[in-house]
């Protein structure tokens, strides 16, 4: 890491203010559609940053759960309910009282980052890419528990936004 | 490494990459062309027609005479559409189907790269291209384009379930056979998938999975007869019904390549790609020959579909997908799963792939039956007697006379 | 085999059924309502009845064991000019294999039959037709809008007061427009028209027009309709007569022909001088129709407009009964 | 300027304009330009997601007042206008005309000329059908091919008819009493020719249709009418029989020389768009029956108009309601002559009015989609409908 | 590679960015979104620690963490989508501050 700025370094920046600028267009954006598209780019940002971490599992993961799923569900339920214009406040009355304690949070994490003392790595070449295969022995041995609860709760919250989400029989 | 092999002469990096880009970019526009010539003559065929011959030698040159007019055509935004998502949305839906060409083998040496988690990238990155569809739609102001983009979104949903619980079993079959003679974590590559098929394509393995990844990809394809995103006589063609020019075009790009990557997708994973029945070591010749030829058949496959499929509703495309291919799709995996876990022989996996994929058409044949019913009777009836055919010769009277 | 030239009458009766005909069946059914029948040339029989007798003898028509008239296949009127409009209707019973059409007749203006849409649902739209086509007014019809003809137009193309050319001239068509496209071929027509035509460059379009201006123009198209109107009844009257149309061709399109001579008309016998013979009502008389509520716009208040609509349907049927137990308890 | 939430709470913040969303029906406009619509017919659904909810329809697009035109010429000179109503079976519309106008004046008609308005207007069901067929699969969802298949063996149906007549679809070739000229020579081979591609055509499109998994799911209980309804609705032709209700005017009210063949009336179950399609394809088959038997009893000469007739036709003060089977069901002429040589009045009862009103209660609470097929499997010609 | 320290610093913004959007905007939706991004933030500082040996048992745990928060947000957003779409049935708004059914 001493040999400069490394190009890995300078995708990675660029993917950052990537990511930060579109999060940024996600919480002041007048359009929800527009948030929901900023958002679509802040993933993208963040599955980049996951590929430069490489851990590309994670990164797929990320881009087909989120960048297909997740969206596309947004976006359905934004479309299938049609959009109509009336005077709203855009922000709560809390506003700014939200972003000082944004800014306040956002101080107090970086202070703490600043102090710590973390043992990198020496080199690069130190960091081992984590194979698939790794990743598959760890959830099935280790964190088996907790991945069949999370099968249940899958199911159980289909089986829930479907019932949310389905008209009443005695709608009309 | 296609081009510094190839060529024999070692290059810089960049270089290598901007050619391979280069190339990607090039076989895109070819494989364009050569597929709207060809689905028009092999529609024209299936409908007794002639297709375009004015163009060209036998028409061949149809396809640059449709290029050229739309790019001199006029680029029109409605005034009441959304700028940014109208257009950027084009590029939303094309640059996806660009990106997934990279993992995908043409020869056993001529790829991109070779990822290790290739099956996984490609339905990721391709997921994505829905987005810019849905961006189209919505941008577009229109309420067709607003129905298409709705349909096509939550078709997409629907169709990438099933078509991964079909990879994943597929990738359960290529893991255990890998693991015998090779690195079992390979499994998700798509080149090692091809390099395991030399003697026995895996459609042989898993005939279901073949039969729902093709469906699957109709669906993804919208092509019929899932073609309802983009129904003419429905949505008026759906989430493109206001651009034109270019940017129509670029819709229309995306489609053909994403056409020709999900074919060369299935020809890789279910027929032995470049591999069987030649084996790995024929030369670079023959593998793009098995390569093509293969993939030739599905297109025809895919664009006979088109002449002989009507449209499916959407609540049927739904519930095709979630009650009939979902459930098979799971029994695949869950029986893979069982027979690999114990050991069980590869035929044994093949057998009961192609007892599920009997049972799958025994449903949709036996649903038909039930839905249509008998058929209209005939019957005859006494005719009456015939009415007066000539009026009589009367004289008139006076009116009113009761 | 023959066709004669009459000139006697302009009557469509044919020759009174023989016996055992419909329309004994109907006489039978219906007792109190006066019926007057007639064959005509097809064979069918026509029932003429007082035209407030036709819920009522389409209902029972329908229902009566005897009759079944379930099919209501055709719906019009025709325009008698002076002895008003004939509604006819055209009925046929699918099981019974039988046919009938019962006429009634209305005046021509300010027509009101009671809607017959509550008993066969073809009559929705047939009588929307029949309504803006002839003006009558079908009292209990839930949608009474224009049809075929656009929202806005409330002419009755289908009378016979409407000759062809002038309708558009009354829908706004660009009359000087026109006229230099079609230069009227005739000489006279010419010195008629010759100043108009002439003055076209400096006249404004119907849109830009004051409101006098617009009466002005309004008033010279009604004379124009009345010179055409006036002009079909001779040319009528010279078909009666046999005789061939002056001028070869019938002229078409907005040329109107040479002036007529008002002597033709008084000596050639018309429709109006033939003999016309509303049909025998000993009844009581009809009460009046009530005020009908205006239909809003569906658009601007939907809920007044459905509200409107039933209003309407309940005053007709209100109506229709009130008028069925006059006639019962006579 | 004080701005306000929706609940009239006063804003003390700068505002912007948010696109709230609520769940609201979708008004969706098909028409007048639609590549369902088969024409100039514009229908307003409301939907509730792909659900209709409502539906408007709206006509007159194409109404150029025919029946004022048709009494403001004489009696011959309408004719050509009836070729211009149903576009798709004009043979079967002049048909109603000249034969209302031949009852009206009294003229007798030479059987060999009635022998050859039969046929042509049975070849006319043929080649209407063999259209429906085409349009029906297209709206259904077959990307060109059930048009390109049908419209096969349509063309052999309309190079007879222009040997016989010199036109393909305006063929102005009946006339009063008579037809205006023999056909050709080889009329009748022709004709036996032309009906053995016709039934190979036929085949095909029973094979690529009637058994489709895909065309079965999109018809069957699909736009479902009941026989009371349809009666109710006036509606008649292959719709009234596909609810089950066997009228057939060419059995039921027998005209022209009907009562010499044997063939049989098809008959729905259901009610439904699938039924309305295999009625018509069998009534096809029964079409060529039909022919088949018209064209070995047809006279092989023999004069094709009334020795003599008058100049100008002023038939005797009268009137007539003609009704005969055409494709789409019952056409009706209803003429009222005053004496003179134009008729006081003619009303055209165009099967397709009523069949089309009949539309709204088959779409109400079906899909979108199924709208577009059950507008398809009423066949209409909008030039009929608007008349 | 970028610095841990790096990396950790765009997490903390994009996780403070993601509160000020739960904080400030008033639409069901939007919130949701913000959600989505501090739970992305956090997973991402998962991984950064696993991939750079932050973590005592075995870099492995920090990406499985990343890919159970992917799996329960799908859940969650699934799930929240639901109730933003009931709501909208029943009271015709999506701003959480008129949902106030349950305040009294």
């Amino acid at each position: 890491m001493e040999d400069g700025v490394t190009a890995t370094q300078v995708v990675f920046w660029i993917l950052a203010v990537v990511m930060l600028v579109s999060a940024i267009g996600v919480v002041t954006a007048g359009n929800i559609v527009y948030a929901a598209l900023f958002f679509i780019a802040a993933l993208a940002g963040v599955a980049g940053i996951y590929l430069i971490l490489t851990v590309e599992f994670i990164a797929l993961v990320q881009l087909l759960v989120y960048g297909s799923a997740v969206v596309i569900l947004i976006l359905f339920a934004l479309m299938l309910t049609r959009a109509r214009e009336r005077p709203q406040a855009l922000f709560g009355r809390s506003r700014p009282l939200g972003i000082a304690a944004a800014l306040g949070l956002l101080a107090m994490l970086i202070g703490a980052i600043v102090a710590t003392t973390w043992s990198t790595p020496e080199t690069s070449a130190a960091i081992q890419p984590v194979g698939l295969q790794a990743i598959g022995d760890a959830i099935f041995t280790i964190w088996i528990v907790p991945f069949i609860i999370v099968g249940v709760l899958l199911s159980i919250a289909l089986d829930g936004a479907i019932m949310l989400a389905s008209p009443d029989e005695d709608d009309n | 490494m296609v081009l510094s092999e190839f060529a024999g002469v070692s290059m810089p990096d960049w270089i290598d990459a901007l050619l391979r880009v280069v190339f990607i970019v090039a076989l895109m526009t070819i494989n364009a062309f050569a597929l709207i010539y060809l689905e028009r003559k092999i529609l024209a065929r299936l409908q007794a027609r002639v297709g375009p011959t004015r163009t060209g030698p036998i028409g061949t040159l149809q396809s640059i005479a449709d290029a050229l007019k739309l790019v001199t055509k006029e680029d029109v935004r409605p005034i009441t559409a959304d700028r940014w998502a109208f257009e950027l949305a084009p590029y939303m839906a094309f640059v996806p189907v660009f990106l997934v060409f990279v993992p995908i083998p043409f020869t056993e040496t001529w790829f991109i790269r070779d990822l290790n988690l290739g099956l996984l990238y490609v339905f990721g990155v391709l997921g994505l291209n829905i987005v810019g569809v849905v961006m189209a739609a919505w941008g577009s102001d229109n309420k067709y384009a607003l129905l298409g983009g709705v349909r096509a979104a939550a078709q997409a949903i629907s169709y990438e379930i099933p078509m991964l619980l079909i990879i994943v079993a597929v990738v359960m079959v290529a893991a255990g056979r890998l693991a015998v003679d090779g690195d079992a974590s390979m499994a998700g590559s798509i080149n090692a998938i091809v390099g395991d098929q030399t003697t026995t394509p895996y459609i042989l393995l898993q005939p279901l999975g073949f039969v729902i990844f093709m469906i699957g990809a109709l669906a993804e394809l919208h092509r019929p007869p899932f073609d309802m995103p983009i129904a003419e006589s429905e949505v008026v063609g759906g989430y493109f019904v206001e651009y034109s020019g270019m940017r129509w075009g670029l819709f229309f790009l995306a489609e053909y390549t994403a056409l020709f990557l999900m074919v060369m997708l299935a020809s890789s994973i279910f027929l032995g790609g470049w591999n069987w029945p030649f084996g790995a070591d024929v030369g670079l010749g023959l593998q793009i020959v098995l390569t093509l030829v293969k993939t030739s058949v599905m297109i025809v496959l895919v664009i006979g579909s088109r002449a002989l499929f009507p449209r499916l509703r959407i609540d049927q495309l739904m519930a095709f997908s979630w009650k009939v291919l979902l459930p098979f799709a799971i029994v695949q995996v869950i029986a893979n799963g069982i027979i690999l876990a114990y050991g069980g022989a590869d035929w044994v996996v093949g057998l009961v792939s192609f007892a599920l994929l009997a049972a799958l058409f025994g449903l949709i044949y036996q649903l038909m039956r039930q839905r249509k019913g008998e058929g209209a009777r005939t019957v005859s009836t006494t005719p009456a007697t015939p009415r007066v055919i000539t009026a009589p010769d009367v004289t008139p009277v006076e009116a009113g006379g009761d | 085999m023959t066709t004669r030239s009459s000139s006697v009458t302009a009557e469509p009766a044919g020759s009174e059924p023989g016996p055992g005909s419909i329309a004994d069946l109907y006489r039978e059914v219906f007792p109190l309502i006066s019926i007057d029948a007639a064959l005509d040339k097809g064979g069918d029989v026509a029932l003429t009845i007082p035209s407030d007798a036709i819920h009522e003898v389409l209902e029972r028509g329908r229902s009566d064991e005897r009759l079944q008239m379930n099919l209501l296949r055709n719906q019009t009127a025709v325009d008698w000019e002076d002895r008003g409009l004939e509604l006819v209707y055209h009925l046929y019973s699918i099981p019974l294999r039988q046919a009938v059409a019962i006429k009634a007749w209305v005046p021509t203006e300010g027509a009101v039959v009671e809607s017959v849409a509550d008993l066969y649902q073809m009559a929705d739209w047939a009588e929307r037709e029949c309504r803006e086509m002839f003006g009558i007014e079908f009292i209990g019809h839930p949608d009474p809008r224009n049809l075929l003809l656009d929202e806005d137009i409330d002419i009755h193309p289908l009378r016979k007061s409407h000759p062809l050319a002038p309708i558009e001239m009354e829908q706004g068509v660009d009359v000087e427009f026109f006229t230099k496209q079609h230069p009227p071929p005739e000489p006279e027509e010419e010195a008629e028209e010759a100043a108009p035509a002439a003055a076209a460059p400096t006249r404004k379009r119907v849109e830009d027009m004051t409101e006098a201006e617009r009466e002005e123009r309004r008033a010279e198209q009604a004379e124009r309709v009345a010179r055409a109107r006036e002009l079909a009844k001779v040319r009528r009257a010279e078909r009666l007569a046999g005789a061939p149309p002056a001028g070869g061709p019938r002229p078409e399109g907005a040329a109107p022909p040479p002036t007529p001579a008002p002597a033709a008309a008084t000596e050639a016998p018309s429709a109006e001088t033939a003999p016309s013979a509303p049909p025998r009502d000993d009844r009581p008389p009809a009460p009046p129709p009530p005020e009908l509520p205006s239909i809003p716009d569906a658009e601007e208040d939907p809920e007044g407009r459905a509200a409107a609509q039933a209003e309407r349907v309940r005053l007709g049927r209100e109506l229709a009964a009130a008028r069925r137990a006059q006639l019962r308890g006579e | 300027m004080v701005q306000r939430t929706f609940e009239g709470e006063v804003l003390t913040e700068p505002v912007v304009v948010e696109r709230e969303f609520e769940t609201v029906d979708m008004n969706i406009n098909i028409g007048p330009q639609h590549p369902a619509t088969h024409g100039v017919f514009r229908m307003v659904l409301t939907v509730d997601g792909e659900i209709v909810k409502d539906a408007i329809p709206y006509i007159g697009y194409m109404h150029r007042g025919g029946e004022k035109l048709s009494e403001n010429l004489d009696y011959r000179g309408a004719l050509g206008y009836q070729d211009r109503t149903d576009y798709l079976a004009a043979f079967n519309s002049e048909w109603v005309y000249v034969n209302a106008v031949e009852r009206l004046a009294g003229v007798e008609i030479p059987e060999r000329a009635e022998y050859v308005r039969l046929i042509l207007a049975e070849f006319n069901r043929l080649l209407s059908h063999f259209m429906f067929m085409g349009a029906f699969g297209t709206d259904v969802g077959y990307f060109g091919t059930a048009f390109t298949w049908t419209f096969k063996e349509r063309e052999r149906i309309q190079d007879l008819f222009e040997a016989v007549c010199g036109d393909r679809i305006m063929y102005n070739y009946f006339r009063v009493g008579g037809l205006a000229w023999d056909p050709h020579e080889t009329f009748v081979e022709d004709s036996h020719w032309v009906l053995d591609q016709v039934e190979t055509g036929i085949g095909d499109v029973d094979e690529l249709m009637t058994d489709n998994e895909v065309f079965v799911a999109r018809c069957r209980d699909v736009g479902v009418m009941s026989a009371e309804d349809a009666i109710s609705f006036g509606v008649t032709g292959p719709m009234l029989r596909a609810s089950g209700v066997p009228f057939d005017l060419r059995v039921d009210e027998p005209y022209s020389i009907y009562d010499r063949f044997h063939w049989e009336i098809p008959v729905g179950e259901r009610g439904d768009v699938y039924d309305r399609y295999l009625v018509r394809l069998e009534e096809m088959r029964q079409s060529v029956t039909i022919l088949r038997q018209a064209l070995d009893q047809m006279p092989t000469s023999g004069p094709i108009m009334p020795e003599r007739m008058p100049a100008r036709l002023r038939p005797e003060p009268g009137e007539i309601y003609m009704r005969q089977e055409n494709p789409r069901g019952e056409y009706g002429i209803y003429m009222v002559s005053d004496g003179t040589d134009q008729p006081w009045r003619v009303k055209m009862r165009s099967p397709c009015f009523h069949n089309l009103s009949s539309l709204k209660p088959q779409v109400i609470g079906g899909y979108l989609a199924d709208a577009v097929v059950a507008l398809g499997s009423i066949d209409i010609v909008l030039c009929e409908v608007d008349r | 590679m970028p610095a841990l320290e790096h990396i950790l610093v765009v997490n903390a913004i994009l996780f403070a960015i993601g509160a000020m959007g739960v904080l400030t905007r008033r639409n069901a939706v939007l919130i949701l979104l913000s959600v989505e991004l501090m739970l992305n933030a956090v997973s991402l500082n998962m991984v950064a620690f696993a991939v750079y040996g932050q973590v005592d048992f075995g870099n492995i745990t920090g990406i499985v963490f990343a890919f159970f928060i992917i799996v329960i947000a799908a859940a969650e957003v699934a799930l929240a989508l639901g109730i933003v779409v009931r709501t909208f049935r029943n009271r015709a708004t999506a701003n959480v501050d008129e949902v106030n059914l349950l305040k009294w």
